[in-house]
């Protein structure tokens, strides 16, 4: 593990149960700046809990997080969004009625904040607020090809464009963090190369510490610098691709023989 | 009413019989506004006073109508026991069917709200049974035919305690009707008056069924009255529930009693109550006894005491009209204020609020008819 | 409070309770099923009522002879296909049409079918707005425990509020029906993939909400034999107000919620009167505080 | 051999949208037929005009010889057709053996019940763990398997698949390809559609690719396979 | 001058505004508006801002409130109270009667938002129907709670309002209210308001605190609809309990859902709608079909169901484009 770099995500002795069921159990992590790492694991081995419980839908039963190198365990998810940690959701989660314009401009609501007394007066400093925001939607749109889209209601997106706007949406908090749980679901190996680019051109240009989530191995593999193997909530194997394609008891829990 | 009788629609002024005079008199017909509670929880009681107001109007159209043969009409509008109802309704009447005079509304709180325009264009309003106090106070055109609340409490007290001799009573009203509470209000205070002691005074939320909880507290108290302010039909309930809780003592209760149904609800149960009221059907009277004949034909049951109530408010307003000569509304408030007139609920002349100055009457229950017991003047 | 009073207020509590139990049943079942508040179940009750109201008018005009026990049975018939009728009729016209749009329109809608028939059944002239004695069905029997005053009709309130439940219960928890109930509760469209006929299924749901109000109405009118158009309103909202509190869909629960309201209605109305109109609400929203869930409510824990 | 389904000339829109566009596909009894192609091709809403459940503009559908054209979602079902939907579409508050159960709804055999039972849990052990837990709360790969199983349970002469290795780990994406082999060996037709083209190819007999509604190609699986432009298109370079 | 151009689409809204008070006052002064029509034009703009506050609540941030007219219930108490108990004192003309009443109706509608937000703090823990039972019960228990207190005339209601709600102060009370929803709707917060409503689970994860938005929501519908409240009060001259029931507030969500539930013109297009067809059209239907007025409701109730089934999504759907134009 690279040493000099800061720790980004610092997640300590983390564990987790619904009801009896052990979902996440003593999971550690230190995620260095500007990286792309991958947790993999069996259906069921508790990684999107991970990131519940990382960006604050369920509070830990044990356990510690720090984000940039503050303690985060148990905040609420709109003040962990706002000290820098966007995810994306594996079953995908837009603002399904309204333009997409307005998914990335609600991304974009903690950073840009007139008071609703400036809104309802529609002062200056309303009008500059919306007029930035508006300019920055755009471009984060056309980033993701969907600048065309802007005025379409997102449910009725396709879902691979769904799944790209979910991202936008997600940057338009301006994070440092991003948590994408099963981003390249759905999506066939072509377009999946697509997203492989697209990753490794937003983690540079918004400077970003990426976290993910994923099943094809196809993506995992060439993307991820460093894998995590979760497995009944224990993480069962660590290293890079291929240190996890060789090792016997991920192949034995999760990769199976004949795949890639 | 048998279910199968039907009711005749209320705006029956097209099928009323009116002999058309071959010269229409001068000024045409006069218009009469009745706003009542046609819709709604008090649906019941609109309909009876719009059926007394019927009644007036029909009998005097029957007559040859008024100054001259000008036939009577009459315009409705539905308040849904609403004050916001009430006054769009009043102003509907004003300015769309240009009523002289209004017949109405039943409960104090539109009246309260339908008041004011009426003050204001100088149309004097003559309500049935509104009974707070401050109703007539909004203006001199306001009159109504009913007593005021604190009336039907004393006289009901002074009845208890003197005629019936009893020391220990309690009440229960609805709480969300200032006319139940109000009546409830004035027994308290006018029974502890005489001597007597409350044992219990108990509320129920409007619309209840179940008054189970109440009447067993009250019971427990050991009363020998229960003072029951209430509308026939939650009276009716709570006699029985009162019975089947091992209850021996006596009930009383005021005009809202007055219903052919309370018996039909209350049945055995309500045997023996009494209640104070404007007048008897069994009173002598020619007035009431060709208001209650003609009523009961005309309907298809007898008339209660909303029905009373309206149908001497009507004609109390065509009295004052006809002595008035004219249909301009000063006129007849002026004429109003001077009334002195043989109503079925006896004869009626205002005091200086516009209040009718007026005898009550107690009525028993007995063998499911009311009896006429007693007439306690004011 | 002396014990004799005490006991009087819990038989009050259990026979109120019982009746609250008896609507919130059907309003559970069909809201857990359709996602549907359907004001106008209590609606439902009222023309259970009114049907064997003009039933057993005929009945009595034609012979008195009858024994009560069977012309309850007939009654109780009567009331269970009359308000199944009119809930399946209300389906039929009003929600179906709107099954795949937005919830609330249908929540809107039924909203216009109970006032519909509040005014319909008020307007019209063989009804009318007035209020109506109910014959006697059973001849009311009073006896006394222990001072403690209790009758026949009480005891038939609670019995049939406890066998409906646990029919109810049985229904929906163990029968194919009730699974494919619960289904169509879930996803239509998946449903219909597992074969199951949605629209005979939500027929069916609405045919058992309808003849239990419709049982609820006629035991309702019983208790308190005074029937009239808008009767349904205050005990409907009290029953809704039931289900939500045993968590609403959940059958036991609208049961529980039931007695739990009537008896707490009961004791905090024999405390002072004047509380007893609020107590109902001021007891579910502190529930819902506590429970969000109601009381036997599943948690509805999201799956992000 | 004979024809298990037959679409021909299928258009469907959703709203305004027009979602397909003149689709034709047959699928012979006794095969694995794929259906591949980019996201919002029309797949997954072919498979919903099969069995019903989104309404058909104009074309047909024969089912054995058969027109089910219009015919309720429910008999289609009934009359032997089980459709694992695109996103699972657990019922969420209904345990795992619910879910099972309900599947056998319109002809339920507790015999039969019970071997399919058994096959589906040897097939996924995971599930007969959490038979008891409510399928909301599973896994989204859990619900995978429950979604298949439950098609499983159904016993149709015609198994429609959406993407049933969406979100499963490898190991199982293999098991689920090799479960689909197994199935349609034992006599079910099946019409898979597949996002790992590769693998569906691999398995499959026959396959089309659709294109903005439209089939644009078609042919033996392993011809296509070899077809330089699918090639590039959907398996990856 | 710069600024007033740029803020063209409000003076354009402002002009359309004043060009209607103005027809409609020449109208009313010519006689062709009569007392009657111009009361239930009164009655129409209070539904407005019944409507367009309850709006705010159901229909933008999505949290199914159906007890709206106990807010309503507090502002027309509160803004009741204080006319009553300041034109008792000696006024020798120094201070502003409209001044002294908007003072009253600012007081009714600070009321009626500090019930809102305590109303607002279980929907923080509730989702739709509990919430929606929960916001009706806090509005019976307002009912209840007025119906107890002597002071305010218990269920005598609170007598001797004076009327001072003339058109002019419930025109420009309403054209106030919408412009602020509206501009606070099409606004950052506004579309806040909206990701509540669309999925809230997921706003929470991209920084939206929606338990601050979900209570303002309820303090800013709480506050136009006690505003509404006290302009009624001084309308009819009284408050009532009855006035404010559960039924009072499914009139208003009719109204709301009619209109298109998030769609702040549609509320405006339904209060009027409704409130003439009720209060207008059908009286006048009834009178010259011959049939008694009870059948009004029946067959407004039976209209309201028709066009649910005809249009579900109300006579004006959501406003679907949520773009503002940059000039706004
Ligand atoms: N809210 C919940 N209640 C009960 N059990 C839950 C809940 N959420 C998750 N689980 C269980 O916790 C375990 C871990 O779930 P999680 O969603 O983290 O899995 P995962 O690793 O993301 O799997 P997949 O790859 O299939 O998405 C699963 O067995 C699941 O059934
Ligand atoms: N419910 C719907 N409402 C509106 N449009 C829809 C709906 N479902 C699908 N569409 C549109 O219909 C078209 C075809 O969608 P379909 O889901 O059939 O594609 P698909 O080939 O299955 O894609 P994917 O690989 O993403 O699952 C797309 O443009 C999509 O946006
Ligand atoms: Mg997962
Ligand atoms: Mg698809």
């Amino acid at each position: 593990m690279p040493e000099e770099k800061k720790v980004v995500l610092k997640i300590d002795q983390m564990s987790h149960s619904f009801g009896g069921l052990k979902a996440v159990s003593n999971f550690n992590l230190d995620l260095p700046e500007g990286v792309i790492w991958g947790i993999i694991g069996p259906n069921g081995a508790g990684k999107t809990t991970v990131f519940n419980l990382v960006t604050g839908v369920y509070r830990p039963s044990q356990g510690h997080i720090h984000l940039l190198g503050e303690e985060i365990t148990g905040k609420k998810p709109f003040t962990i969004v706002a000290k820098g940690a966007a995810r994306t959701f594996q079953n995908i989660r837009l603002f399904g009625n309204i333009p997409v314009l307005d998914n990335v401009r609600i991304g974009m609501h903690k950073n840009y904040r007139p008071s609703m007394f400036d809104c309802v007066i529609r002062d200056g400093k309303f009008r500059r607020a919306e007029k930035k925001m508006r300019e920055e939607s755009m471009e984060l749109l056309a980033r993701f090809n969907l600048h065309g889209r802007a005025d379409e209601i997102a449910k009725n997106l396709p879902y691979g464009e769904q799944r790209r706007l979910e991202i936008a949406r997600a940057l338009a908090t301006n994070p440092k963090l991003l948590l994408l749980d099963e981003p390249a679901a759905g999506m066939n190996p072509n377009e999946v190369d697509k997203l492989m680019e697209m990753v490794y051109l937003i983690r540079d240009e918004f400077k970003l510490t990426i976290l993910l989530i994923e099943h094809q191995m196809r993506f995992v593999m060439r993307i991820c610098e460093w894998i995590k193997v979760m497995d009944f909530g224990e993480t069962i194997a660590e290293g890079v691709a291929s240190q996890i394609q060789n090792n016997p008891r991920v192949i034995e829990a999760y990769l199976g023989k004949g795949v890639n | 009413a048998a279910p199968s009788t039907p009711t005749p629609t209320p705006t029956a002024t097209a099928s009323s019989p009116t002999p058309t005079p071959t010269t229409p008199p001068p000024g045409g017909d006069i218009i009469i506004g009745c706003v009542a509670p046609l819709t709604g929880d008090s649906a019941t009681f609109g309909k009876s006073t719009q059926n007394g107001v019927q009644q007036a109007l029909d009998e005097t159209n029957a007559k040859g109508g008024l100054l001259g043969g000008r036939q009577l009409i009459l315009k409705t509008a539905d308040d849904k026991s609403d004050p916001t109802e009430g006054a769009a309704g009043i102003t509907r009447l004003i300015e769309q069917d240009k009523i002289v005079a209004e017949i109405g509304t039943v409960q104090s709180k539109v009246s309260l709200a339908i008041a004011p325009i009426l003050q204001a264009k100088k149309i004097p309003m003559v309500s049935p049974t509104s009974t707070n106090e401050k109703v007539t106070l909004v203006g001199d055109f306001i009159f109504r035919a009913c007593f005021i609340d604190n009336f039907q409490g004393t006289v009901g007290a002074a009845f208890a305690y003197t005629n019936l001799k009893v020391t220990k009573a309690a009440a229960l009203f609805d709480v969300g009707n200032d006319y139940t509470k109000g009546l409830a209000e004035s027994f308290r205070d006018a029974f502890t008056l005489l001597g007597g002691t409350i044992v219990g005074f108990e509320a129920h939320p409007t619309g209840a069924t179940d008054f189970n909880a109440q009447l067993t507290k009250l019971i427990a108290a050991g009363p020998e009255l229960l003072y029951l302010s209430d509308y026939y039909n939650d009276v009716g309930l709570i006699c029985k529930q009162a019975r089947a809780l091992g209850y021996k003592g006596y009930f009383l209760g005021g005009d809202g009693w007055d219903s052919p149904d309370l018996v039909k609800i209350g049945g055995a149960d309500v045997e023996g109550g009494f209640f104070t009221n404007h007048f008897s059907k069994d009173d002598t009277r020619p007035e009431v006894q060709t208001f209650v004949k003609a009523y009961t034909a005309k309907y298809g049951e007898a008339p209660d005491a909303l029905a009373a109530l309206a149908y001497d408010a009507a004609n109390l307003m065509l009295d004052a009209i006809t002595r008035a000569g004219s249909t301009d509304g000063t006129a007849i408030r002026d004429a109003l204020k001077t009334s002195n007139f043989k109503a079925v609920s006896g004869t009626i002349k205002f005091d200086a609020n516009r209040n009718p100055i007026k005898a009550a009457v107690i009525i028993e229950i007995k063998g499911g008819q009311q009896a006429y017991k007693a007439t306690v003047a004011p | 409070m002396e014990l004799t009073t005490f006991f009087q207020q819990l038989i009050n509590g259990l026979q109120l309770g019982a009746i609250y139990a008896l609507i919130a049943l059907g309003y559970t079942m069909v809201y857990g099923i359709i996602r549907l508040i359907n004001f106008a179940h209590a609606d439902f009750l009222m023309v259970g009522a009114f049907a064997v109201y003009f039933f057993a008018s005929f009945i009595l005009t034609l012979t008195n002879a009858i024994p009560p026990i069977i012309l309850f049975i007939l009654g109780l018939i009567v009331a269970l296909v009359a308000g199944a009728l009119i809930a399946e009729l209300s389906n039929r016209l009003a929600y179906k049409p709107l099954r795949y749009k937005p919830r609330l329109s249908a929540l809107i809608t039924a909203v216009g079918v109970s006032m519909f028939l509040e005014y319909f059944f008020a307007s019209l002239p063989f009804i009318g707005p007035s209020f109506r004695a109910f014959p006697d069905l059973l001849k009311p029997v009073s006896f006394v425990v222990g001072g403690v005053y209790l009758n026949n009709i009480q005891l038939l309130d609670i019995g049939l509020a406890i066998v409906l439940m646990i029919l109810l219960t049985f229904i929906v928890n163990r029968t194919m029906m009730g699974k494919a109930m619960r289904a169509v509760s879930q996803d239509k469209d998946a449903a219909k993939l597992m074969g199951i006929n949605v629209e005979r299924t939500i027929t069916f749901v609405f045919l058992i909400g309808g003849a239990l109000a419709g049982a609820a109405g006629i035991l309702m009118a019983m208790t308190y034999p005074r029937i009239y158009p808008n009767m349904g309103i205050l005990p409907g909202l009290k029953a809704f107000v039931a289900a939500v509190l045993g968590g609403i869909g959940n059958i036991p629960g609208a049961m529980l919620g039931g007695f739990l309201l009537g008896i707490a209605e009961i004791y905090a109305t024999s405390y002072n009167s004047l509380l007893g109109e609020g107590i109902a609400f001021a007891i579910l929203i502190i529930v819902l505080l506590v429970r969000p869930q109601g009381l036997l409510g599943e948690k509805q824990s999201e799956k992000v | 051999m004979a024809l298990a389904l037959e679409v021909k000339d299928l258009h469907v829109a959703y709203g305004g949208i027009k979602a397909l566009r003149g689709i034709s596909v047959k699928v012979e009894a006794c095969s694995i037929v794929t259906m591949i192609g980019a996201n919002g091709a029309g797949k997954s809403t072919t498979l919903r005009a099969i069995s019903g459940i989104v309404a058909k503009q104009s074309g047909h559908v024969t089912f054995f010889d058969k027109d089910i054209t219009s015919t309720p979602a429910h008999i289609i079902v009934a009359m032997g057709i089980s459709h694992v939907p695109e996103g699972r579409r657990m019922f969420a508050t209904l345990s795992v053996m619910e879910n099972l159960e309900i599947a056998t709804y319109t002809r339920h055999d507790k015999k039969e019940f019970a071997e399919s039972l058994e096959t589906v849990f040897s097939l996924f052990p995971r599930l007969k763990e959490r038979r008891k837990q409510l399928a909301g709360t599973l896994s989204g790969g859990e619900q995978q398997m429950l979604a298949v199983g439950r098609a499983m349970m159904t016993h149709g002469k015609v198994m429609l698949l959406d993407e049933p290795s969406m979100g499963l780990a490898p190991v199982l994406v293999e098991e689920i390809f090799r479960t689909i082999k197994k199935i349609n060996e034992l006599g079910t037709t099946i019409l898979l559609v597949e996002q790992n083209a590769r693998m569906a190819l691999e398995y499959s007999n026959y396959a089309y690719v659709l294109e903005v509604g439209v089939v644009s190609a078609e042919g033996p699986s392993s011809q296509l396979l070899d077809d330089p432009r699918v090639k590039e298109a959907y398996l990856g370079g | 001058m710069k600024k007033v151009w740029r803020n063209l689409p409000t003076l354009r809204l402002l002009i359309y505004a004043v060009a209607l008070y103005i027809l409609l006052m020449l109208l009313s002064s010519g006689g062709i508006l009569n007392d009657y029509l111009m009361i239930i034009i009164n009655i129409c703009l209070i539904y407005v801002i019944l409507a367009t506050s309850l709006n705010l609540i159901n229909g933008i941030t999505g949290l199914f409130s159906v007890g709206h007219m106990g807010f309503a219930a507090v502002g027309a108490y509160v803004a009741g109270t204080f006319t009553t108990l300041v034109w008792k004192l000696p006024n020798d003309g120094s201070v502003s009667t409209t001044l002294l009443f908007i003072v009253a109706l600012v007081l009714g509608g600070i009321g009626a938002a500090i019930v809102g937000a305590l109303i607002g703090m279980p929907a923080l823990r509730l989702k739709g129907d509990y919430l929606a039972i929960v916001t009706l019960g806090f509005g019976e228990i307002i009912r209840t709670i007025i119906n107890n207190i002597d002071a305010v005339g218990g269920p005598r209601g609170l007598l001797g309002i004076p009327a001072l709600s003339s058109f002019t102060i419930i025109f420009v009370a309403t054209v106030v209210t919408v412009l602020i929803l509206r501009y606070l709707v099409y606004s950052s917060h506004g579309r806040a308001m909206i990701s509540v409503r669309e999925d809230a689970t997921a706003a929470d994860l991209v920084g939206i605190n929606t338990t601050k938005y979900k209570v303002w929501a309820f303090v800013i519908g709480a506050f136009f609809a006690g505003i509404g409240g006290g302009l009624l009060a001084h309308l009819i001259q009284l408050a009532h309990p009855t006035q404010y029931g559960f039924y009072a507030s499914f009139l208003v969500l009719i109204v709301v859902y009619i209109g298109g539930v998030g769609s702040m013109t549609g509320s405006i297009l339904a209060a009027f709608v409704l409130t003439i067809l009720e209060k207008y059209l059908l009286p006048m239907l009834l009178q010259w079909a011959g049939l008694g007025v009870e059948w009004r409701m029946v067959i407004y109730s039976l209209l309201l169901i028709i066009v649910m089934i005809y249009r579900p999504e109300g006579l004006m759907p959501r406003e679907a484009k949520f773009m503002i134009p940059e000039d706004h």
